[in-house]
C-alpha cells in the first residue's frame, strides 16, 4: 500500500548505503529529481541499474556514490559520451566502478524475470559476441523438448525501484503514459519501490498507451514537479535538449563539474530550488 | 567534431559527403519494410526515405514504438515524436522479444563506433577491456538487431580508426570469421547486407564475406577509401558510381534537419 | 499486412483442413463469429488451441471440426458443464478428442514463448500435481545460476489465430481495450491472425487499457458486428449471460444440439442471419 | 442442480446453509488483504467480505483485473464489470507472472470438485484420466494459486462424494501427503489453511496436516459432518460453534445477489 510523503522522506527512509538501486525511465520520465535527492544525502556503495544510465547516474558515479554499475547503453542521447561515466571506468575516478554490462535486451528479460519471480530469462542473444567473456551472467540454458542451446541471464531483484510518472490518485494508484519502457517491470522486480509524480490527480483519464501500477506495488509517492528534467513528461513538458548539449562541457571537466553539483544540487533544498537555480544560470555555465 | 568535419568536407559540389552518405542509405530501404531503426545517421537515412520513396516504412524504435512517424529526427531513442504518431506503442521487454526476436523485423538500421572486414561492430571500448583507451557506450539494442533481423545495414564514416584490422571487442556479429561461420550461430538473421559510409558502399563477397567497395559516391577515389580502410580493402570489379542527391532528396533532408535543429535549441525550463 | 475482407474469405483462404487454430477471447470478445464460420465451412481434423474452450470450441467440437484440443480450462463459465465437449470425452462423440491439458499459467506461457520466438518457457508449477503425468509438454528445466528446477512448457505457434476486436482503423490497425486477456500473446504467436471487429473507425480514441496490434502483424480484417455474441464487446453490448444457462439444456442433448447448431449456423449465411435466427426463438429453443 | 438443493436445505432457521457457509467464508478475509479470487462461491464471499466489514481487501481476479470491485458477481471470470472499477487491467500472462508468481497474492479463495484429508484439489476428471466418468472443467488457474498464493481458503459444499478417501486427479496441491511433504516443492505459498463447508470449518492438524473438524455451523451436527466426509473425519478437541449471519450480513449478501440475478436475467440480444 503507497504512502504519499516526501521525496526526502522517501530515499531518506528506504534507500540505504550499499543498496542495489533501479532508476527507471526509458529516456521518457527520468526520475531526475529522485537521484539528485539520493546525491543530497551522499549514499554510498551503491549498486545502480539502469538500461541508459544516462545524465543521472553520471551525476550520481561523478559524486561518488556508485561502486558497481549494471547497464546496458553508457551515452548521453544524441550529444555524446558520458564524460563521468568515462573518467570513472578510465581512470577510477572519483572510485573505481565495477562494471556488469548486457544488451538492451538482456536488461528487459532480467527486469521481466525479477517481475516474475523467476531466477532466469531465456532469449536468442549473446552468441558470438565478446559480452560473455567479460560478463559473467550470461549461461547458456537447453531447451529440454527441442534440445536448442539459448542463452540466460538472472533475475535482477533491487532493494530499490525509483520510477518518475505523470499522475498518481487519491488511493495511491500510480498512471503512465507515452513511453512507458521498461518501468512496469522495473518497479515490480524491486523489494521497494518509490515514485514520484508530477500531480495527484481524483481519478485517472484514459490516455493512450497508459498503464496503471496499483497502489498495492508501490511503497512511496512523492511529489515532484517536473521531477524528470532534462527528461520529458509527456502531457506535461518536453525534453530540454538544449541541457543535454550543456551537459557536455559541464561534465568534461571534474572541477566544473563538482561546483556544478555543488551550486545546483548539494546546495539547493530540493528539485524545485534546483530547477530555479539553473533556471537563473540558464543551465549552461 | 566529426559533425563540423564532414560538413566542412563537401565533394565539391552543392551537397556534402554526410549528406550523400545519409540519401544513399535512404534508397536501401526499401518501402513498406518493417524497419528497426538506431539512433543518428540510421534514424536520418530511415525518415529521409519515409518522406520521399519510402512512405510505407514501418520504423520501429527500441523505445518501444511500432510504426513511428516522427516529423523531426528524434535526439534520443525515447522522444516524445516518436510515441505521438506511432501505430502502436509497446514496454521495452516486448519490442525486443514480441518483434524482433520474433523475426518481424525485415531491415536493422545500425550504425556503429567500429567494423571489421566481416560487418562484426564493437560500440563497447577501444583498447583492452579492463583498462579501455576509449569506453564507448556499449551494446544497446545492437547485438540483438544484428542477430535477428532479416538484413542488416550498417551506416558509418569512413575513417581508418572505425574501419579496422581487428576489434577490440565483437559488441554485435556481422559475418563473425566469414563464410558460413555466422550461421553457426543459429541466428535467423541473415547478418549485414551493405556498409555506406561517407565515401562509398560496401558489400559482402557471396563467398568469403568479406566486405569490398562496390560504389563510390561521386568525387570519392578508391586511393581514398583505401586510405581509410584499416584492412586490405578489396573493391569489386564492375565498380559502381552512386547517383548524386536528386533536388528532392536534398531538399527533404535539409528541410527535415532545419526542423530539427529548431527543436534541439528549443525546450528551456 | 492486413487486408480488409470478409469473414468468409478470410476462413476459406487462411484456414486449412488439419491446422492448429486458436481461437482467443478471455471471457471478453470471443471470437464467435469466426467459430460458426469455420463450422459453416465444415474444416476438419482441427487442433483447437485455447485457455477457456467456452461455448464456441463446445460447438466446435460437436459438430466434428475438431481431432485434438490443447486447453487449460473447460466449463460453461458460471452454469456448468460444456456438455459436447464431456460427450466427445467421455463418449468419443462425434469422434475421439485428443487432450493436451494445462493450467492457465502454462497456457498463457506456452503463447508468451510462441510470441517470443522461443521455443519453451520457465513457469513455478506443476510440482506435485498429476498433470505431468498426463500431459507431455511439462518438462523440467534448471537455471544455470542458481541450480533451483522450475518446469518449461513448449512455445505455442498456431497456424491460425482468431480474436475479435472492438475496433480496426482505416490503416488496418486493431484496437482492443478493457480485458485484453490472452489476445495479444496469440495473435503474435501464430503463422497467421484472423482479426473480426465490431466497426472500423477513421481513428482510435484513447480507451481504458486499450491496446493496439499493428496492421503489419495482422494478416485479415473482417467486421462482424456482435461477432462475440453471447460473450460481450466493452463498448459495444454486454455478455448475454441467458445464452449461456440457455446453452445447457440445449447442448444436453446431441440430436437438439445437432438441430439447433443446423437451423442457427449451418442454414444460415453468416453470422447477421445467425443473430436474427437465434432472435425470432429467442435464442432460448 | 446443487443450487437448488442447498436452498430448499435451510438450517432450520432464516437462512440457508450455503448463506452461512458464505458468511463464514468471506469472514476469514482480513481487511487489506491481497486476495486472488476464483469464481462462483469464493467470489461471493469475497464480495460479501469487500461490501462488510473488508472494505480494503484488493481482489485479484485471474482475467487480468487487479483491485476489482464488482457492484455485483461476476458470472464469468472476465465480466465486464470486473474491469469497469479495477485499479488496473493486465493481460493474462502478467497476471499470473508478475501477480501471482510473484508471491504479491496474499490469499488464495478457491472452490473444488473434490478435496482430500490434506486439502489437496481435484477439478480434473472423477474416474480414470483415460476413461473418466466425469469430465471436470479441468485446471484454470488453480494450480498456481493453490503453489504461490500465501494461504489458500477453500469453499465447497460438504458432500461425501466430493471429501474423498482418495482423489481420482491431483489437479492443485494442498499439503500432499500431510506433515512437510508439501515444502520438498519449492512452493513459496503455505498451502491451504481452512476449508468452509456448509456444514462447517476445516483447519489443518499443525502436526500432521489432516484437516479435522474445528467448527460446526449452527444447527449442523458432528455426526452429518462426518457422513458427509468420505475419510474418518478428526474433530478438534475444542469444537467451536460458527457465530450465525448477522443481520447486516445476510442483508448485504441477499442484495448482492438480488443485483446478480436481475442482471443474469438481463441482456438479451
Amino acid at each position: 500500500m503507497s504512502e504519499m510523503t516526501t521525496l526526502r522522506e522517501a530515499v531518506a527512509g528506504l534507500v540505504n548505503d550499499g543498496d542495489s538501486l533501479a532508476l527507471e525511465g526509458f529516456t521518457h520520465l527520468i526520475p531526475t529529481a529522485a537521484a539528485h535527492e539520493i546525491v543530497r544525502q551522499k549514499k554510498r556503495d551503491l549498486t545502480l541499474i539502469r538500461m541508459t544510465p544516462d545524465l543521472i547516474y553520471d551525476q550520481m558515479i561523478g559524486m561518488g556514490c556508485a561502486r558497481k554499475l549494471i547497464f546496458s547503453w553508457g551515452g548521453n542521447p544524441g550529444v555524446g559520451s558520458l564524460h563521468r561515466f568515462r573518467d570513472a571506468v578510465e581512470n577510477d575516478w572519483p572510485r573505481p566502478l565495477e562494471l556488469e554490462e548486457h544488451s538492451h535486451a538482456g536488461m528487459a528479460n532480467r527486469y521481466v524475470a525479477g517481475a516474475s519471480n523467476l531466477p532466469f530469462a531465456v532469449l536468442r542473444g549473446y552468441v558470438g559476441t565478446d559480452l560473455p567473456k567479460v560478463t559473467k551472467t550470461i549461461a547458456p540454458v537447453r531447451c529440454p523438448f527441442t534440445g536448442e542451446e539459448l542463452m540466460a541471464v538472472p533475475a535482477l531483484n533491487p532493494d530499490v525501484a525509483i520510477i518518475h510518472a505523470q499522475q498518481a490518485d487519491r488511493r495511491g494508484n500510480v498512471a503512465i503514459w507515452g513511453i512507458t519502457g521498461i518501468q512496469k517491470e522495473a518497479a515490480l522486480s524491486a523489494k521497494k519501490v518509490i515514485v514520484t509524480v508530477e500531480e495527484v490527480v481524483e481519478e485517472f483519464e484514459p490516455r493512450p498507451f497508459q498503464i496503471v501500477l496499483p497502489s498495492v506495488a508501490v511503497d512511496a509517492i512523492a511529489v515532484a514537479p517536473k521531477g524528470a528534467h532534462p527528461s520529458y513528461a509527456d502531457g506535461y513538458y518536453d525534453r530540454d535538449n538544449a541541457f543535454y548539449e550543456a551537459w557536455d562541457p559541464i561534465s568534461r571537466d571534474r572541477e566544473r563539474f563538482a561546483g556544478w553539483m555543488e551550486r545546483h544540487v548539494l546546495d539547493t533544498s530540493d528539485f524545485g530550488e534546483y530547477l530555479q537555480s539553473i533556471g537563473k544560470e540558464g543551465a549552461l555555465r | 567534431m566529426t559533425r563540423d568535419l564532414s560538413a566542412s568536407q563537401t565533394a565539391g559540389t552543392d551537397y556534402t559527403t554526410d549528406e550523400m552518405m545519409t540519401v544513399a542509405a535512404s534508397r536501401e530501404l526499401k518501402d513498406g519494410t518493417v524497419c528497426f531503426v538506431g539512433i543518428g545517421l540510421p534514424s536520418e537515412a530511415a525518415n529521409l526515405a519515409r518522406a520521399t520513396h519510402a512512405p510505407e516504412c514501418f520504423l520501429i524504435y527500441e523505445s518501444g514504438t511500432l510504426g513511428a512517424k516522427p516529423d523531426v529526427l528524434p535526439l534520443s531513442i525515447g522522444d516524445g515524436v516518436l510515441a505521438e504518431h506511432a501505430d502502436s506503442v509497446v514496454s521495452v521487454p516486448e519490442v525486443f522479444n514480441y518483434w524482433l526476436q520474433a523475426g518481424r523485423v525485415d531491415v536493422g538500421f545500425l550504425g556503429a563506433a567500429q567494423v571489421d572486414r566481416y560487418g562484426n561492430i564493437n560500440t563497447t571500448v577501444v583498447g583492452p577491456y579492463e583498462k579501455p583507451k576509449v569506453r564507448l557506450p556499449g551494446a544497446g539494442g545492437a547485438p540483438e538487431i544484428a542477430a535477428s533481423a532479416r538484413e542488416v545495414i550498417i551506416m558509418l564514416r569512413h575513417r581508418k580508426r572505425a574501419f579496422v584490422e581487428e576489434l577490440s571487442f565483437v559488441t554485435s556479429v556481422g559475418h563473425r570469421y566469414g563464410g558460413d561461420s555466422r550461421s553457426e550461430l543459429g541466428y535467423t538473421g541473415a547478418g549485414p547486407t551493405v556498409i555506406i559510409t561517407d565515401l562509398g558502399v560496401l558489400r559482402p563477397d557471396p563467398e568469403t564475406k568479406e566486405f569490398t567497395l562496390a560504389a563510390l559516391h561521386p568525387g570519392a577515389t578508391v586511393e581514398q577509401a583505401k586510405e581509410a580502410t584499416g584492412w586490405e580493402l578489396k573493391v569489386a570489379g564492375d565498380l559502381d558510381t552512386t547517383e548524386p542527391p536528386t533536388e528532392r532528396e536534398l531538399e527533404v533532408l535539409r528541410d527535415l534537419k532545419a526542423r530539427t535543429e529548431a527543436v534541439r535549441r528549443g525546450a528551456r525550463i
